[in-house]
């Protein structure tokens, strides 16, 4: 029912579109996960390809939003990728979070 | 039934008394002349402020009360300069000038006369020693180990010289001593310097005591008495139990004896007079340093460094009593109960008349009769 | 100086005579007492067979003096075979301590055998000189500068020593003087406000803070500097500092030489670097102004914001650097931001640690930020004071760990210290209200570590039997929905309870539901049956309880109950909130077909204010108000009074039954017609005492409000449907270091009244007074002394209140 | 006072008697677990004999005593302060040994075993002390005694901290925070690998990557699980089968993991 709170529950990577841009066939795996950064999902059974999977559950009714961009590599490097990922929305992001309210630094040094 | 002992018998931290005051046949006896109010003494800041007298007059300070200068006979008050300044270094008079130095670094010079303020100025710290004043100069040593040379006339800042004070040393400093064209000063680690008093430049230096040790503690080495020239022979002490014989112009030490303390020493014909830090009182011999006799019935009574009178060396304590030694071998000569405060600083003897100026700023002369 | 007369000779290891090197056949080790010669050859570098020169002899001995067992090693040579000759160092039978007092000997037994010194270990007469010297460090780090310390062994048969440490601590050097020197434009009073360093005052002796210690005035001039630069004066210098101690080594004067400089303003605020948000965004929270006087703090709080808004969307890692261009001609400051976010981090696992008794899950569904997902630090902060707020903890800490080999991925781990979080009281106990008890009651927040709220009660007293059981469980569903349930039975006497006399045998039955609306709020649910039968006699009850029965015509009251409440809670601890608020709007009704109708509303609200680190202000209040609704049920009452037995007649004859129908003014035993209308008096608000819901301290429980008189004269206190409590309390987080008890001064005021009409300001009670609330792991205890200042004639008063086992 | 000395006399009885009597009394008292009094008796003993066989089997017996009488602290104490003595000492295997069994009983709550609570939901440092201990024993004394049980508590100690990461990948699981339950489950196949839950961290990946509508993903992992462990309950599609909620009401229900074993 959709009174109930639901907490907002994030999952993945927040992917920006610049560096998404940026991807070329070729590249080694340290320059993909320097420009992406680490993947949320690299299957253990599947060393060649790396899931930037994230999902996002922030509705009343606890719907959860998944998607998945996923990058293929031949022997090391490149050699395709596809799939979608959220839009960059670091500003409301940014906003939401912030209304959990931060605590200052001194609280947390005194272990309050 | 040891066990019930222990548990009321709990000493309560275990400090040692001071020594209770021993009879003695007294062979001396002090009279009170006058006595007068020099304003709200020091209490325990620890500056051991006492008076000054010149010529005649005696000048006295005080943390609240100004300036104020007697009659050294009558006691009479001559003059008062107020002042809202906490007057805690001197004063120290000379050439018809009385200069003192207060808490927040003022240097406040008055005119012997009449009061009459003649400049001020300032230095970096608090002054808690009195400002040595003559040959046309004012030096005054600051608490953080500078000493700074001012123009009698003008007050204007001529040179300073500055010595690094070590992270924990004895409270209260020695004013720096005049010699001929120059000035000793005794520093917080243990060194005596000399400094030309016409630029300030180090001329030569001697360490009375070495601030070794394992804790700080151990390695306070204070010299925190204005050393005395006799002659050509410079007598200083240092906290850490060592006093010295110097060559005044040259530096070179002629003899050091292990006693000595944070006060200044008293110079006789033949003795040389000091106050350790635990309050016993040493005589040593002039020539060789050697000791000839101590006097330990004051022990921990926070005794003053000696005052020579006639021949007696005369030293203060914490309940306001002043104690006549026999030069000689130390014996008591006679007692009094000057002041109703501790006497932190050491008394001024001129023309055979003692005055002394107690914690609580009470001012008190004697003169010893048959 | 610390001459230890010990009789032992100096260690003289003496040289080998060992001419020349030979071939090791054999090794035989003499002198062994205690250690095994397998341990020997452990540590001695020289097996069988070796060439043995001078060089490897010496390092041999070096080898086996390091282990510390031996007093004296020697090595030898007979033929072939290298004999070794030991001395072992004796054992410390018994090791005691005399005259410490500031330092307990525990702590400093357990500081001794850290550095080797205890029973049973091998003693070192060079560890002893060690030992000595770290006592007197240790003493006058705490200002004890004249403390003399004389260790003393004594020596036993076997090898075995006795050794005694006697201190003698000497008085602690106080700071006498603090004086500084070159502060013209602010006096020293406001500069110093918050050193830890103090002159002796009329405090010290309790909070010792004119101790000298080197870290807090080192502490303390890092505020100095902080002081002027936060007020622009950014040429500010501190010249000399002077520590000086006096002869007699017990007065401490500091003093401290500075120069202001000039105060400067700021010229230009710059932004640069990658803001990842768009730059008008991150210039929002630039709170320092071209013209404003330059300001450190306001500098760092500015940092600290931007840093914080890119640490909650993944960038843990990101800091502002501060460049300024002072510009000495103009006194002014140009301030360049540069934002560096650094990598966009993301959560690999959430640890806990410290959580032997409660589960895993009770944490973990607690948290705000999720494993696999990008670093937010308002959702790290929020589940800590999430932790803070359930009560089973003394002090939660949270600290990011940097995954190994990765440079985006970081684990946090939350460091949790558990506490008692419930009580448990059993046996006989007593108070003033309710004679001797015999109970049990256990309640417990974390019942066996499942986050379940559990009380299970039976007690027998004076004035009441009592059986209670709840329990709740806040997560009955994952979300956070709560469901619990209570039942109860309780037999309560209100005569002896310093209330209107009569007594009730009630039982409950109640289901409770709380469902969280939003990250603050929730809303909770209440639905029940109970029964409730009053026996009160006229005569011995007040008039207007039996009249109110007898209009109701019966003594049974049955009722359905339902109620509703809205709570929002921001605080931000259990124990000791130092921020937030916490209030909760509820609603009561007794449904139709319950024997009386009648609704209850009550409002609770505490808001704490941080006034300082040391002060926290409560102000609260706690309003509640129960009417009837329906219409008011009146009937006539006929009954003959039964004639008293006199001594002439022991047992008079029973009166005739009351006429019925009884109609008023006709019927002849009619005596007078009563009216039941508004809240019943059974469920009327109580004011006074120590138990939260009416509390006004200072005033014997429940005894606040309108009295009613009964037959024989003497007034009972009967409650009210309107009720105004409120106080202000001051707390001093800073007097007890644990958190585990809280002192507190206080003004509390309120009273209940019989009806809206009564109202009246000036009939409010208050009294002011300190309390102290423990939580013994025993349960929590509350102690109040209050002095009453407002009261009228007839008020019970009561000053010292103390109650075991109640709620915060 | 006379009288009141004469109480406190037996606490010196044991004063000045020889060291195989007192070994003897100390000895007799463990044996009947009267733990308590044999620690005085070897307390005394170790101060007036600070050396020689006796001390070292009373040290040890000490170490023991302590273990059994629930001090914890002071065992683990006893046992450091004997291994730096007798470095190599004949036992030393065994005072590793009960130093493991020492820190793997030293949280669990009295009530665990009455209440059914599983340890592995709660702080896992002292188990991780006692795994490391084993180790000591397993790998420095591999054919002492206690080397096989060692190497025996390890696994099931290993096997607690593997249930551990994987119940908390299925709560993660129920709170639909797939990525987090995939990682937990990953975690406990690379670090806990051939673990007691090695086919149900791979069920868990196959589960959360249905989830996250990985097909690719989900068909390999049910796949690898199709052959290790054909009969797994995921595969028929009913697992994990999480505690029914109303044991929530249920205040002496105690922990029920879904992981079913």
């Amino acid at each position: 029912c959709g009174i109930l709170y639901k907490q907002p529950i994030y999952q993945g990577n927040l992917m920006e579109q610049t560096a998404v841009e940026q991807l070329q066939a070729g590249m080694s795996m340290q320059q993909v996960q320097a420009l992406l950064g680490t993947p949320s999902i690299a299957d253990p059974f599947h060393h060649d390809r790396w899931d930037y999977t994230a999902s996002e559950r922030t509705d009343r009714l606890g719907h959860i939003e998944v998607k998945t961009f996923t990058v293929w590599f031949d022997n090391g490097v490149v050699s395709r990728w596809e799939g979608e990922y959220f839009p960059e929305q670091d500003q409301a992001l940014a906003v939401r979070m912030a209304q959990y309210g931060n605590l200052s630094k001194d609280d947390k040094k005194k272990g309050r | 039934c040891s066990t019930v002992k222990g548990w009321f018998g709990g000493k309560r931290g275990e400090t040692l008394k001071p020594a209770e005051l021993t009879e003695f046949a007294p062979s001396a006896k002090a009279q009170k002349l006058w006595s007068a109010r020099a304003g709200k003494g020091e209490g325990r800041l620890g500056a051991r402020q006492g008076p000054a007298v010149a010529d005649g007059h005696v000048y006295a300070a005080a943390v609240e009360g100004g300036v104020r200068a007697f009659d050294l006979q009558t006691g009479a008050a001559l003059w008062q300069h107020e002042s809202e300044l906490p007057l805690s270094g001197g004063p120290g008079a000379g050439d018809g000038l009385v200069a003192v130095g207060s808490l927040e670094g003022d240097v406040l010079a008055l005119d012997a006369a009449t009061g009459a303020q003649k400049w001020t100025a300032k230095v970096g710290s608090e002054v808690v020693a009195a400002p040595a004043v003559g040959q046309g100069l004012v030096l005054v040593r600051s608490n953080d180990g500078r000493v700074t040379a001012f123009d009698a006339a003008s007050g204007e800042r001529r040179w300073f010289w500055e010595r690094e004070t070590p992270t924990l040393s004895v409270r209260g400093n020695g004013s720096p001593l005049l010699g001929p064209g120059l000035a000793f000063v005794g520093n917080d680690d243990g060194t005596l310097s000399a400094l030309a008093l016409a630029d300030g430049r180090l001329l030569w230096e001697q360490t009375v005591a070495a601030a070794e040790g394992r804790s700080e503690l151990d390695r306070m080495a204070d010299i925190d008495g204005t050393p005395v020239l006799d002659g050509t022979v410079l007598f200083a002490t240092s906290y850490k139990k060592q006093t010295m014989a110097i060559d005044g112009p040259s530096g070179r030490p002629l003899w050091a004896h292990d006693a000595g303390g944070p006060g200044q020493v008293a110079v006789s014909a033949d003795r040389v007079v000091v106050t350790d830090p635990d309050g016993t009182v040493w005589g040593l011999d002039k020539a060789s340093g050697a000791a000839l006799w101590q006097q330990a019935a004051l022990a921990r009574r926070n005794v003053t460094a000696p005052t020579l009178q006639g021949d007696y060396a005369v030293v203060g304590d914490y309940e306001g009593y002043l104690h006549w030694l026999k030069l000689d071998d130390g014996a008591f000569a006679a007692r009094v109960d000057a002041a109703g405060d501790p006497i932190r600083a050491a008394p001024v003897v001129a023309d055979g008349i003692l005055v002394v100026q107690s914690t609580g700023g009470e001012i008190s002369a004697w003169r010893l009769g048959q | 100086q610390t001459a230890s007369p010990f009789a032992l000779p100096a260690p003289a290891a003496t040289a080998p005579i060992l001419p020349g090197t030979f071939t090791v056949s054999d090794i035989r080790v003499d002198g062994l007492q205690r250690i095994s010669a397998g341990t020997v050859f452990t540590y001695l570098p020289v097996e069988r067979g070796d060439r043995l020169d001078r060089a490897r002899a010496a390092e041999a001995i070096r080898a086996l003096y390091k282990t510390g067992f031996f007093e004296d090693v020697r090595l030898d040579r007979q033929g072939d075979i290298l004999v070794v000759t030991v001395v072992e160092r004796p054992a410390i039978n018994k090791l005691t301590l005399v005259g410490n007092k500031d330092i307990k000997t525990d702590d400093l037994l357990k500081g001794l055998a850290d550095i080797g010194l205890a029973e049973g270990e091998t003693f070192d007469r060079m560890n002893l000189d060690r030992v000595t010297q770290e006592l007197i460090r240790q003493y006058n780090n705490r200002g004890k500068y004249n403390v003399v310390i004389t260790p003393a062994v004594a020596r036993l048969d076997r090898n075995r020593v006795d050794v005694t440490i006697d201190v003698k601590e000497g008085k602690a050097a106080n700071i006498r003087h603090i004086n500084l020197i070159g502060n013209e434009k602010f006096d020293q009073e406001l500069i110093t406000d918050n050193w830890e360093s103090r002159e002796s005052n009329w405090m010290s002796w309790y909070r010792r803070d004119d101790q000298y210690s080197r870290e807090k005035l080192s502490g303390d001039l890092e505020k100095l500097n902080a002081f002027y630069l936060d007020r622009g004066y950014v040429d500010f210098s501190l010249d000399s500092t002077q520590v000086e101690i006096s002869p007699d080594k017990r007065d401490m004067f500091i003093s401290a030489g500075l120069s202001e400089g000039e105060q400067y303003k700021l010229s230009k605020v710059e932004l640069t670097g990658d803001t990842v948000l768009p730059k008008a965004e991150v210039e929002k929270r630039v709170i320092v102004k071209p013209g404003q006087v330059f300001s450190r703090r306001l500098l760092d709080l500015t940092s600290d914001a931007i840093s914080l808004t890119l640490s909650n969307i993944g960038y843990a890692f990101a800091k502002v650097d501060v460049l300024p261009e002072v510009d000495r001609a103009e006194r002014t400051v140009g301030i360049t931001l540069n934002v560096i976010p650094g990598p966009r981090v993301t959560i690999r696992r959430v640890e806990f640690k410290g959580n032997t008794r409660t589960s895993d899950e009770v944490l973990r569904r607690e948290m705000r930020q999720f494993e696999g997902s990008w670093y937010a630090q308002a959702a790290i902060d929020r589940s800590k004071v999430r932790l803070q707020r359930l009560g089973y903890f003394e002090t939660v800490d949270v600290e990011n760990v940097p995954v190994p080999g990765s440079n985006d991925q970081v684990d946090v781990v939350y460091t949790v210290k558990e506490t008692t979080s419930g009580s448990f009281m059993f046996g006989v106990g007593y108070s003033q209200l309710s004679g001797v008890t015999t109970s049990v009651q256990l309640s417990e927040n974390n019942f066996l570590g499942t986050g379940n709220r559990m009380s299970v009660a039976a007690q027998r007293s004076y004035y009441q039997k009592r059986y209670d059981f709840s329990f709740i469980n806040p997560y009955f569903t994952d979300e956070g929905m709560s469901l619990g349930y209570n039942l109860w039975w309780r037999e309560f006497d209100y005569s002896n309870f310093n209330v209107a006399q009569y007594s009730t045998n009630s039982g409950a039955a109640q289901l409770v539901m709380g469902l969280p609306i939003t990250e603050w709020d929730s809303v909770s649910a209440l639905f029940g049956i109970d029964s409730n039968e009053i026996l009160a006699f006229r005569g011995s009850s007040p008039d207007e309880i039996v009249d109110y029965i007898d209009a109701i015509g019966n003594r049974t009251f049955h009722t359905w109950r339902g109620q509703l409440a809205w709570a929002r809670d921001t605080r931000n601890d259990y124990f000791m909130p130092s921020v937030g608020s916490y209030q909760r709007i509820s609603a009561e009704v007794a449904l139709p077909g319950s024997t009386a109708e009648y609704y209850k509303l009550e409002y609770e609200y505490s808001r704490y204010w941080p006034l300082s680190p040391a002060l926290i202000l409560r102000t609260g209040v706690n309003l509640g108000y129960g009417d009837s609704y329906g219409d008011a049920v009146t009937r006539d009452l006929c009954y003959t009074p039964p004639t008293p037995p006199t001594t002439g007649n022991p047992n008079p004859p029973p009166p005739p039954p009351p006429s019925d129908p009884c109609i008023a003014g006709t019927s002849p035993d009619y005596v007078k017609t009563v009216t039941a209308d508004g809240l019943p008096f059974f469920e009327n608000f109580y004011a006074g005492g120590i138990s939260s819901g009416g509390r006004v301290r200072g005033f014997v429980d429940n005894t606040l409000g309108p009295r009613a008189a009964s037959a024989f004269g003497f007034s009972r206190p009967v409650g009210g449907s309107v009720k105004t409590v409120g106080s202000l309390e001051l707390f001093f987080p800073r007097l007890f270091d644990t958190k585990a008890a809280r002192i507190s001064a206080f003004l509390d005021f309120g009273n209940v009244y019989r009806d809206w009409a009564d109202f009246d300001a000036g009939l409010l009670r208050a009294s002011t007074g300190v309390a102290l609330l423990w939580r013994s792991p025993m349960g929590p205890i509350s102690i109040s002394y209050a002095i009453p200042l407002r009261t009228e004639p007839f008020d019970e008063t009561e000053r010292l209140q103390f109650s075991f086992g109640g709620q915060f | 006072c006379a009288r009141l000395k004469g109480v406190f006399k037996n606490a010196d009885a044991n004063e000045g008697v020889p060291v195989a009597e007192l070994y003897q009394k100390g000895h007799e008292q463990i044996v009947d677990g009267d733990w308590s009094s044999a620690l005085t008796v070897y307390k005394r003993l170790v101060a007036q004999y600070p050396y020689g066989p006796y001390t070292e089997q009373a040290l040890m017996e000490t170490a023991y005593a302590q273990f059994k009488s629930g001090k914890n602290d002071d065992a683990i104490s006893t046992i450091d302060r004997f291994i730096r003595t007798y470095p190599t000492h004949r036992n030393t295997a065994y005072m590793y040994y009960l130093r493991g069994l020492v820190n793997s009983g030293r949280d669990t709550v009295f009530l665990q075993r009455v209440w059914k609570l599983d340890a592995s939901r709660r702080d896992l440092a002292t188990p991780q002390q006692a795994y490391n201990d084993f180790k000591i024993v397993g790998e420095r004394y591999p054919n002492s005694r206690y080397a096989a049980d060692a190497r025996e508590r390890m696994l099931a100690l290993r096997n607690m901290f593997a249930r551990h990461d994987l119940d908390v990948g299925l709560y993660y699981l129920r709170r639909g925070a797939w990525v987090a339950a995939a990682g937990r489950a990953k975690y406990v196949l690379e670090t806990y690998p051939q673990s007691l839950y090695q086919n149900d961290a791979v069920a868990t990946l196959g589960e959360a990557y249905t989830r996250l509508g990985n097909a690719t993903l989900a068909a390999d992992a049910r796949r690898v699980l199709q052959q290790n462990d054909p009969a797994h309950p995921w595969l028929s599609g009913d697992w994990p089968d999480y505690p029914s909620h109303l044991r929530r009401l249920n205040p002496f229900a105690g922990d029920r993991s879904a992981l079913g074993h």
